[in-house]
């Protein structure tokens, strides 16, 4: 199994405060990875840095191969706590624009068909014309989880796609999720929720303070540790 | 190196006290404007000073927009606001003289105008950096101050017209100045110029040591055991 | 190249919906404009002459400003909800982005002026003595070059504390070259005295240049957090 | 047990769509309600509306014996899905300027002293320096716990509390709320996660499409038979 | 009462801290007012005869052009994480809130005069011929008046669900007699040629009256949702 993501001593420093610590890892490809630890723990700020979104005071992070993130943003979805919609738009109205921005029709798709599709996967439905800003928090949540998959990424990366979601709809988001893992794709879902995932993620890592402190394929037993 | 700091420091004072007294004893007087034409040997060293700490500005942006090198990008803060003083100087000492010699303390004129536009430039590029909430408040500023030295030829070409008051330019515009009034205008702006050297390099070290002191913070929580955790931070 | 032009298409039409819902910009702008005209108008007791020779500091002064107050809020709809790191995801050029909002803030500011004009016109008595055909020339390059600059400075200054006064400290000392000559050129074409061609070819080349400059160094601006 | 809250046939549309449609029930006091409910449900309409910040289409409000809202809510502590709180000054500084609206001081406390101790309950440090707009996502939710607690309120609504709280602090929520409780607080909270509250709230209310649909103390047989 | 006092008090020194983190801050109005000043004499040759006539006028644009700048800053910061909605739970009063951001504008346009008048002076060279001690009263007052509306109608648009075109020019009317009367005010006084009493004592009225207004509607607005 090759790596798809490979991070070599991270730090991530605001001003004096450093939140990540010198994190090196590697994470392969077609996998689940559940990211675990307290608040404040750096999650946030690993799955930015993973995004390129945020420059680094120190390390690289090689992706698909390559270190040129710029190069693979095309194949990354990002999912963050902001819900990274227009508020006044509705939701279809959001997404096709995030599709002219992949530029999603050149492959073969109809823009309008996969932002349909992406909707209804995450149980939304797609004639609805109010505007994202008039959604529930939860509505809202699995909007931003549509828009991250409107792409079909090779890598995923998830900052609490199930809080404020129901847990039913969370459950078939998981199914969902795990779809997608045996599809090939790598995701990374970062959450507080861990039990949601017991048997759907591959493994489990948890991070303190800045840095990974174990990798287990058995929640149980980290928790315990814990 | 170290020891050049001091050297520089002894020379520069030993500069500073020569040119005064050749720009205010040795030089002659002159005949129409008198004796308040004697701040032309402050006037005008200040202001080629101002002009060549901008241009090494300039040319650090742009390295550190090539390169990210923070050396550079201290270089170019440090050039920025040592020229900006040495500007201000020049734009204080003129209305000085203006106004005896004028009767006016300002006008809108080619010469002063660029100089008035050069300082309000860097004045903006100053405050951008201490308003900058971003880490990468080099970069920034470093943009900002392409786009002001794009600007200068701009000014100056769109206040070309403007009817004018000041002196033409010593070097080359054909005017003829006395030897001793030269040779005391160069010793000045020689003076002048290891006068900002020296100013330059001190606030260089002093903003070595503050990056060096941040670093220092950050590296101690790095060090820092794992058990004392993030959430109490 | 084309996929810029696409792209800058469907972020503008995509602002230019969203202005339409909420009116933002145009409705601060215009109360703005039409406040500046009404004191000056107040204040000032014009004959044909006089005003004539005014007008163009005028008329450009209080675009200038209504400008501001538009572009201040440019980014703010983009800086919601972080909808700014959906773009800086996604593998769209930064221009296309920065070009779509220039675009949008000169229709803005275009479509103000359009309104204010006629107001200008009636309220100040104004006839143009030189060749008219010259003004909407000068006013769309002049518009493009406080729009260009004030887009770019108020990407920059969303990156800094109190903002919106970071816009005016930014952008007006550079922009002093384009107001000079787009107030001269509109002198020169209202009194018709002297030729407006020097300030037109200036006015040309600081678009030029700025734009230049703007779309080399946006990616970086953009990219810096 | 006297009620603290009586409501009665709410309906609150929103347009030509009703978020709440017809909610007619009792509240006693000193008890702990779960609020329970898929996305859309209109349990953050129905909080909104407790807490006297959304005009109702139809239907009254009876809080604390009093259908004039505006004249208990020095007794209500609220939290929202968004953090109530200014990002640019520090938790003790929002906490400071928030007990001066609150005028704590008047009711005999330091106000310093108060903010410290809500703070301190919420297990973030008063002493953190950084402005909240940096904190992580967690502690910020902390914060605004720590905001809605303040005043010592005697009603308590809070909108999903323990969305993106790492589990443990989330137990730790969890008790200081039943401590709450049975100090005579009635504390409402709405949340997805509702085994973090089996054997600590009083009862379960579920909501479905703007209705109160059943109320259980036992959470086991209401999920049966969703 | 005492309660709103110390209440506002409480939510300026909140709104002051927020603005003036530091020193700075202070430095860059002072470098904004000087800006203001450079581009008005680059648009008004301060030298002409005519320029000097309009100075009323030219004072009054920039004074406006700030406050708008400060106005529209004013409510974002309690909009973003819906901050107001813990103002509106809380038990404080709405007119505590009101009179804390009209005080806080007031404060800001104020050294923002201050700081600007002194430019103005040498660069147009300009002198009071009239009484020069009504000039800071003409100025409080003028700015009240733009600070009150200005405070409560942004409040206002911030809360309709439609913001609709027709809102400023509602407004726009309104605030015409307000205009007038500071732009004669300062033009009596700059050429004193009448005496500008009849205006101050506008002036005055309007203040008291939309001020009174003001305070007695702005709870509706608050609560409005
Ligand atoms: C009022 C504000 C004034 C400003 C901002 C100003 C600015 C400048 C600047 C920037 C230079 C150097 C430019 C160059 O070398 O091309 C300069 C040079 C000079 N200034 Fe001024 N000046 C002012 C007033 C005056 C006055 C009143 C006089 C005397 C009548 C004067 C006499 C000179 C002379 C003789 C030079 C050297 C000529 C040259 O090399 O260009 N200046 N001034
Ligand atoms: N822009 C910033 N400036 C300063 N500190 C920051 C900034 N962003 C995050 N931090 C700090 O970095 C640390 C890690 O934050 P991060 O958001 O990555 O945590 P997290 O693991 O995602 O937590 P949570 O589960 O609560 O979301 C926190 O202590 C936070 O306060
Ligand atoms: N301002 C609004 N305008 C129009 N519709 C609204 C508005 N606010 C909420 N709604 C609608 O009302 C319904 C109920 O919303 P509400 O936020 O109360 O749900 P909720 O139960 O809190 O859901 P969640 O668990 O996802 O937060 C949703 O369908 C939502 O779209
Ligand atoms: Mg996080
Ligand atoms: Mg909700």
């Amino acid at each position: 199994m090759s790596a798809a993501v490979i991070v070599t001593d991270l730090v991530k420093q605001f001003g004096r405060f450093a939140a990540l610590r010198g994190v090196s890892t590697e994470f392969a490809a077609g996998r689940l990875y559940a990211i675990l630890g307290d608040n404040g723990a750096g999650k946030t700020t690993l799955l930015r840095a993973l995004a390129g979104l945020t420059p680094l005071t120190r390390g690289s992070i090689s992706m698909l191969g390559t270190t040129d993130l710029r190069s693979v943003c095309g194949q990354l979805g990002y999912m963050a706590h902001p819900s990274l919609l227009y508020d006044e738009m509705s939701g279809m109205e959001n997404l096709r624009y995030f599709a002219r921005l992949y530029e999603i029709s050149d492959r073969g798709q109809n823009d309008e068909d996969r932002c349909a599709d992406v909707i209804r996967a995450v149980k939304l439905d797609p004639s609805l014309t109010r505007p994202v800003g008039q959604y529930s928090q939860g509505m809202r949540q699995r909007m931003s989880l549509a828009r991250a998959l409107l792409n079909d990424p090779k890598i995923l990366l998830l900052d609490e796609p199930f809080s404020n979601v129901d847990l039913r709809s969370a459950r078939e988001m998981v199914t969902l999720l795990t779809g997608l893992r045996d599809a090939g794709k790598t995701i990374f879902v970062v959450t507080h929720q861990a039990a949601l995932l017991e048997g759907a993620a591959d493994e489990f890592v948890w991070m303190e303070a800045g840095q990974i402190v174990s990798r287990t394929s058995d929640l149980a037993a980290t928790t315990e540790t814990k | 190196m170290k020891r050049a700091f001091p050297i520089l420091a002894v020379l520069t004072g030993v500069l500073l006290s020569y040119a005064m007294y050749q720009a205010l004893v040795v030089a002659p007087t002159e005949q129409t404007m008198g004796d308040v034409q004697r701040i032309f040997y402050y006037h005008v060293p200040s202001a080629w000073t101002a002009f060549i700490l901008f241009a090494i500005n300039f040319v650090a942006s742009i390295v550190y927009l090539i390169r990210r090198n923070a050396k550079a990008d201290m270089l170019a803060l440090v050039t920025a606001e040592v020229g900006v003083v040495f500007c201000t100087v020049n734009l204080v000492t003129g209305p000085i003289w203006a106004r005896p010699v004028w009767g006016i303390w300002w006008t809108w004129d080619l010469r002063l105008t660029l100089t008035l536009v050069l300082w309000l430039i860097y004045v903006s590029y100053i405050v951008l950096r201490r308003f900058s909430s971003s880490g990468q408040t080099p970069l920034l500023a470093a943009v900002l101050a392409v786009f002001g030295a794009l600007d200068v030829p701009l000014v100056y070409f769109s206040i070309w017209f403007f009817r004018t008051q000041h002196p033409q330019p010593v070097i080359g515009g054909g005017g003829s100045l006395d030897p001793r009034m030269w040779h005391a205008l160069l010793i000045n702006w020689l003076a002048f110029s290891c006068f900002g050297a020296l100013v330059c390099w001190s606030r260089y070290r002093l903003e070595v040591l503050r990056r060096d002191f941040d670093e220092t913070l950050a590296l101690e929580a790095l060090l820092e055991p794992r058990s004392s955790k993030a959430r109490s931070s | 190249m084309s996929s810029v032009a696409g792209l800058t298409r469907a972020t503008l039409a995509k602002d230019l919906r969203l202005e339409w819902r909420s009116k933002d910009a145009i409705n601060s702008m215009l109360f703005f404009s039409l406040l500046v005209v009404v004191i000056f108008s107040f204040s000032f007791d014009p004959t044909a002459e006089e005003s004539r020779r005014i007008a163009g500091g005028l008329v450009w002064v209080a675009f200038l400003f209504a400008a501001v107050v538009a572009l201040n809020q440019t980014w703010a709809r983009e800086m919601r909800n972080q909808v700014l790191d959906a773009y800086r995801v996604s593998p769209a050029p930064p221009n296309a982005l920065f070009l779509a909002k220039v675009i949008g803030n000169f229709i803005f500011v275009t479509v103000l002026q359009a309104l204010m004009t006629p107001l200008f016109i009636v309220f100040y008595n104004l006839r143009a003595l030189g060749p008219a055909y010259q003004l909407p020339i000068v006013a769309a390059l002049g518009t493009w070059a406080l729009v260009v600059n004030g887009t770019f400075f108020a990407a920059m200054s969303l990156r800094t504390r109190s903002r919106e006064i970071m816009l005016p400290l930014l952008l007006f000392p550079i922009s002093i070259p384009a107001l000079l000559a787009m107030v001269e050129a509109t002198g020169a074409i209202l009194t018709g005295e002297f030729s407006a061609r020097f300030w037109i070819v200036l006015l040309a080349a600081y678009d030029v240049v700025f734009t230049i400059a703007s779309l080399f160094l946006f990616g970086l601006v953009l990219q810096a957090e």
